[in-house]
């Protein structure tokens, strides 16, 4: 009964348990697992029939590709250049060409079987020269099956087309809107006429672009001209246009840059705005802090917190003095001295706060105005 | 190469018949952990406090240390000067002649009538004064074989008395009479450096050795001849290191313990001189080693 | 209270950018502990909630004291050093000496300044490269990645033989395209559609010496234009700059720098157009200093462009390289009748 | 049949010894949970062994700390190394002068020269000789303390 349990242990721990047992001297239960071993087996004229290993193809031998140059066991021979290898350590051309068998001064102890491209060119190729390579591809003439091949997609690609052409198509027609936008609200700020005004709005559309993906506004305008310029010189060098044309045109395009940018900015919201002096922009920004300032001691409601919010999203603020200015005047509970606890407990205000530095829970009572709530 | 299994035929072909290392062409060294972006915490120093390897090491004075520099260095120098003493060259390996081609990348021979090599022992002055390079207090404890439960009890009090994680040792010979086999557990062994090793050192000479009333010193023929001291210390006079000693109740069994002292002197003279101006006394005749100069 | 007194507290002779700007941040790094929390936590709570390691607050100003005095000394150094390179005379090899010992002694004396370490550290976008100890610091960011990085690349792709042999890369080389609305750094190796590389990019040049007016060549080639006459491969010249003078602080090639001077454009840019089924075109971009020696009468051809004989014969020293790669994707008609190019070869999809 | 209390034993024991020996015994029967003593205080010793449950918590600096703590790590090592390089200058200022000092000796009288340079079997540092405590005894200095003298036999 009980060496059943014992030969449900896996062999190799019985036979620990066992040996530890007999050192013990204690009364050791044997255990014997089922097993009789076979009968003894032959074990001399063991010999397989030879595997046609050796060398397939000799020095300066032509070959194609993927002809075998040795069959080995082991890495006898290693792949140089041109040749690969098998999983059988089988060694084949990669390219066609002549055989070579070769050393290598940077693994010296390695014998290598490569292809060299010439008849007369050893190998292996000194180790700062550039390497030697066949292109080895094939022109299609055939103008058919040039244009097949060419609509040929992986099938990865083809998968992707239709999103791809939906995509931009979505994209070109939000550039034509932000081309219309911009040519409906460009008169407003400068004067321009019919194609001019195209041009205008084309060319904000890429400040847009550039600004929104990162670059500054100075930047953005300088590449939209520089691209401008730089397609007018392709169009030159295509014949499309003469040379003296193409001055005349980047002049009128600079022209109409100049005007542009002299009248309109974008502002840190990418929104278009007026172009102001610095002195304009001084007085604005003087004038906005003033009324926001007065605003301070009055407690807030909806009406005043939209009021405030508008005057704050001004050209003439950056984007962090923007959120400088909202923590300042835009706080979501006025600061302390502000509507102290009242005992009038239906305009009272109760919150809960996380005091750090006691590590403890804070109960706040304050008037509802205090929270801007009225 | 081992196969590996896979449903897809594919890998099977994309076995690689050789590894290759290519040479190149320049001369910056590619450290390519640094170029993965995984594991950025395991590109930084040791010495970085944001690095896991990082350990705060600093942390106490080392007064065994300082009582070393401070004191005994200058002294170990100017005892052991000896005017115009020459280097005692040591017995080196004996090299082929190379009058018969096969002597290339044949072994050299020992030395003339010994298996090893003797170090040569340079005479005294202010560069090679002797100091302490580490302690390994080593407990080998034969009844393993019979209990294997032991070797945690070992670990456990090495570690008590160290505060350093110990390493166990193995059986390296198999002894079949004695039911000893090759690879068992057979211990346990820490190696102390640093501040660890002096607090061992003092906790020795200051709490422990005074009170074992049996103790004289140690033997001034313990020795490896080369700068290393040893000792033993049975398990009854293990007792009295103070984290066994007040906790007696837990450590019903206790083990003996071997205590080698590493030093950085040239000869056992200097080591055991640099000891006891540790507090270690000494006892029995000391033999000169016979030095050619 | 703050622990500078010493060099590192005055600004006469120091560059000011040696310090950090923000008053909040040189109080922390100044003071034995942090009067009001680290500066670098953006809550309140967190603020409130960190301790400084023990311990910190006693030592911290003997090490600050410590480091600055050492500093001092090192300033000793230089001033004498200054004096000696005053006296030397100009070109000589004793004077380069001094310079770059000088250098090095600059370097040292700040290293160890906490503003410095700060900025080195966690304020890497304002460093002043005027400074040595800035552009060591950079020089050891660039080797920690993004030498290791290009060097990987160049010799992985098989830019190095197929090109030029070998390179000693000495300056830090980066490169974007941005005449395009969004525009990033482009990582050595990688694979652009041709509509970004359709017009020149812009060429970064960091420098880790001093330097004042150094000339510049920049050219990028293609190894992988077939050569069908021969079954092999060719080398076409993309974009050939010379002369182009650069420095540690203006060290920039775009736009506004070549609009300057037409005649630094050795051969205008043509983008990659790769033909369909040939292997992918690997684009070289080698950065060669000319040592003050200006190229004249320079005479490139586009097709079958020898490189390695380009280099030498105008004695160019390869000083940094990187290198982008391009395939056919379906704007490369697009872009190759921008620049009036007939339309590309169509190979057989199985190589022969 | 072996109950499930002493298989479980069994694995306990083979998993404390790590594999390399087992501990199998026969012995009575025994009610389940009567005699665990022993493994859970070996279970006990192995845990305080663990270097997981004594793995320190990483350390957290902000910014400006992590600053403050490169300046001191580096100010410490260069006080460490004038340190070593001051005892080194010491120790090599004393070399020269006893150097310079038997060249003296030598030149005056060989006799005190041999005497001063022979050198003395089993030299050692007085056992009085203490080595600076963390803390020192009530009574610092034996006021009243006389060398031994050895009696001549």
């Amino acid at each position: 009964m009980q060496l059943y349990s014992i030969a449900q242990l896996t062999p190799r721990v019985v036979g620990r348990a066992c040996s530890a047992l007999l050192r013990n001297t204690l009364q050791v239960n044997q255990v014997r697992t089922a097993t009789k071993k076979a009968a003894g087996s032959k074990t001399h004229m063991q010999d397989s029939k030879g595997r046609r290993l050796g060398p397939k193809k000799q020095n300066n031998e032509r070959v194609k590709v993927g002809q075998i140059l040795i069959r080995q066991r082991g890495t006898k021979f290693y792949p140089g250049e041109n040749a690969g290898i098998g999983k059988d350590h089988t060694i084949f051309a990669l390219e066609p060409g002549w055989v070579r068998y070769y050393l290598d001064p940077f693994h010296p102890k390695r014998k290598f079987i490569g292809v060299s491209l010439d008849r007369d060119t050893p190998l292996p190729t000194p180790h700062f020269e550039p390497r030697r390579r066949r292109f080895g591809c094939v022109e299609l003439t055939d103008s058919w099956q040039a244009s097949r091949e060419e609509e040929r997609m992986s099938r990865k690609e083809y998968i992707a087309f239709p999103e791809i052409l939906s995509e931009k198509a979505k994209r070109d027609a939000r550039r034509i809107a932000k081309a219309d936008f911009y040519k409906k609200a460009l008169p407003e700020f400068v004067e321009l006429s019919g194609e001019e005004l195209d041009i205008a709005a084309a060319r904000m559309v890429s400040v847009e672009a550039m600004v929104r993906g990162g670059k500054s506004l100075e930047d953005a305008r300088f590449y939209t001209s520089y691209n401008y310029g730089y397609d007018k010189s392709l169009e030159v060098q295509r014949g499309e246009l003469s040379a003296a044309s193409a001055e005349s045109v980047k002049a009128q395009y600079t022209e109409i840059a100049e005007k542009l940018d002299a009248a309109v900015v974008l502002d840190c919201r990418f929104k278009l705005c007026k172009s102001l002096t610095e002195a304009e922009t001084e007085a604005t920004r003087n004038d906005i802090l003033a009324q926001l300032k007065a605003t301070e001691q009055t407690p807030l409601n909806a009406e005043l917190k939209a009021h405030i919010a508008s005057l704050i999203d001004n050209q003439v603020f950056d984007l962090s003095s923007r959120v400088k200015l909202r923590r300042r005047f835009l706080k979501p509970v006025a600061s302390e001295p502000v509507g102290i606890v009242q005992d009038d407990k239906k305009t009272r205000a109760v919150i809960q706060r996380w005091n750090y530095k006691e590590n403890k829970v804070e109960v706040i009572q304050r008037s509802q105005e205090a929270f801007g709530v009225n | 190469m081992l196969g590996y299994r896979s449903f897809s035929t594919s890998s099977v072909s994309l076995k690689v018949g050789c590894a290759m290392v290519k040479p190149v062409h320049h001369r910056v060294k590619v450290i390519k952990k640094l170029l993965s972006p995984r594991f950025p915490e395991l590109k930084l120093s040791p010495t970085d406090p944001r690095s896991p390897k990082f350990r705060p090491e600093i942390t106490h004075q080392d007064r065994v240390q300082e009582h070393i520099h401070n004191t005994l260095r200058s002294d170990l120098m100017l005892i052991n000067y000896i005017h115009g003493e020459k280097p005692a060259e040591g017995l080196k390996r004996r090299q082929w002649d190379f009058t018969s081609p096969y002597h290339i990348n044949r072994p050299a021979r020992p030395p003339k009538g010994e298996k090893v090599p003797t170090p040569t022992i340079m005479p005294q002055s202010w560069k090679n004064v002797p100091g302490i390079e580490k302690v390994v207090v080593h407990s080998f404890v034969a009844n393993c074989t019979s209990d294997p439960k032991l070797n945690i009890g070992v670990s456990l009090q090495l570690q008590q008395i160290t505060g350093v994680k110990p390493q166990s040792v193995y059986a390296k010979t198999n002894l079949p009479s004695f039911g000893l086999r090759k690879g068992v557990k057979m211990g346990a062994k820490v190696e102390l450096t640093g501040r660890d090793a002096s607090q061992f050192l003092s906790t020795l000479t200051e709490l422990v050795l005074p009170r074992i009333t049996t103790f004289e010193g140690i033997s001034n023929r313990a020795g490896s001849r080369y700068g290393t001291v040893s000792f033993g210390l049975k398990p009854e006079d293990v007792l009295y290191f103070p984290e066994i000693y007040y906790n007696q109740d837990a450590w019903a069994k206790r083990f003996g313990m071997d205590i080698t002292i590493h030093t950085t002197a040239q000869l056992d003279r200097e080591a055991r001189q640099l000891l006891s101006g540790l507090g270690l006394p000494f006892v029995g005749t000391e033999r000169e080693p016979k030095l050619t100069r | 209270m703050s622990l500078a007194k010493g060099v590192w507290s005055q600004f006469s002779r120091r560059s000011p950018s040696l310090g950090v700007s923000s008053k909040a941040l040189k109080t922390a790094l100044l003071s034995p502990d942090l009067p009001n929390g680290p500066v670098s936590f953006k809550k309140r709570s967190s603020k409130i909630q960190y301790q400084s390691p023990i311990g910190m607050e006693q030592v911290y100003p003997l090490a600050y004291e410590m480091m600055e005095k050492r500093s001092e000394q090192v300033y000793a150094k230089i001033d004498q050093i200054t004096e000696e390179i005053n006296s030397a005379e100009d070109g000589s090899d004793l004077k380069i000496k001094l310079l770059a010992k000088k250098d090095k002694l600059l370097a040292d004396a700040e290293k160890f300044n906490p503003e410095v370490l700060y900025k080195v550290q966690f304020a890497t976008n304002s460093l002043d490269v005027t400074q040595p100890v800035y552009r060591r610091a950079l020089k050891e960011k660039w080797e920690s990645y993004a030498k290791m990085l290009t060097m990987q690349r160049l010799e992985t792709l098989n830019v190095i033989p197929d090109t030029l042999p070998t390179l000693e890369p000495e300056v830090d080389v980066k490169i974007r395209f941005a005449h395009n609305a969004i525009e990033t750094y482009v990582e050595p190796g990688k694979i652009l559609s041709s509509n970004v590389t359709s017009k020149p990019p812009v060429i970064e040049i960091t420098e880790f010496e001093e330097v004042q007016h150094e000339l510049y060549t920049v050219l990028i080639v293609n190894p992988d234009i077939p050569d069908i006459e021969n079954d092999t491969f060719s080398t076409t010249l993309h974009w050939g700059l010379k002369d182009i003078p650069l420095s540690n602080v203006d060290n920039v090639i775009d736009p506004k720098k070549l609009l300057e001077d037409e005649t630094r454009e050795l051969i205008s840019y043509l983008p990659p157009t790769p033909e369909k089924n040939a292997p992918t075109n690997r684009l070289a971009v080698w950065v060669f200093r000319q040592n003050g020696v200006p190229l004249e009468k320079v005479e490139v051809t586009r097709e079958f462009f020898n490189i390695r004989e380009f280099v030498e014969q105008n004695n160019l020293q390869a000083v940094g390289a990187h290198v982008f790669r391009s395939t056919w994707d379906r704007n490369v008609n697009r872009v190759r009748e921008l620049y009036g190019l007939p339309k590309g070869r169509i190979f057989h999809r199985v190589r022969r | 049949m072996l109950s499930n209390v002493r298989t479980s034993i069994i694995r306990q024991v083979d998993y404390l010894t790590s594999g390399t020996q087992l501990h199998f015994i026969r012995t009575k029967r025994k009610k389940a949970g009567s005699d665990k003593s022993e493994v859970r205080k070996l279970v006990t010793q192995l845990s305080v062994l663990s270097a997981n449950r004594k793995q320190p918590k990483l350390l957290k600096f902000s910014n400006e700390d992590y600053v403050k703590h490169q300046v001191i790590q580096k100010s410490w090592n260069l006080y460490v190394r004038d340190k070593k390089a001051e005892e080194a200058n010491i120790l090599q200022k004393q070399y020269e002068s006893i150097r310079a000092a038997n060249e003296d000796l030598q030149s005056v009288s060989k006799e005190l020269f041999s005497f001063a340079n022979t050198r003395e079997p089993s030299k050692r540092f007085p056992l009085e000789l203490r080595v600076p405590t963390e803390y020192p005894p009530n009574q610092i200095w034996h006021h009243d303390y006389t060398p031994k003298v050895e009696k001549k036999k």
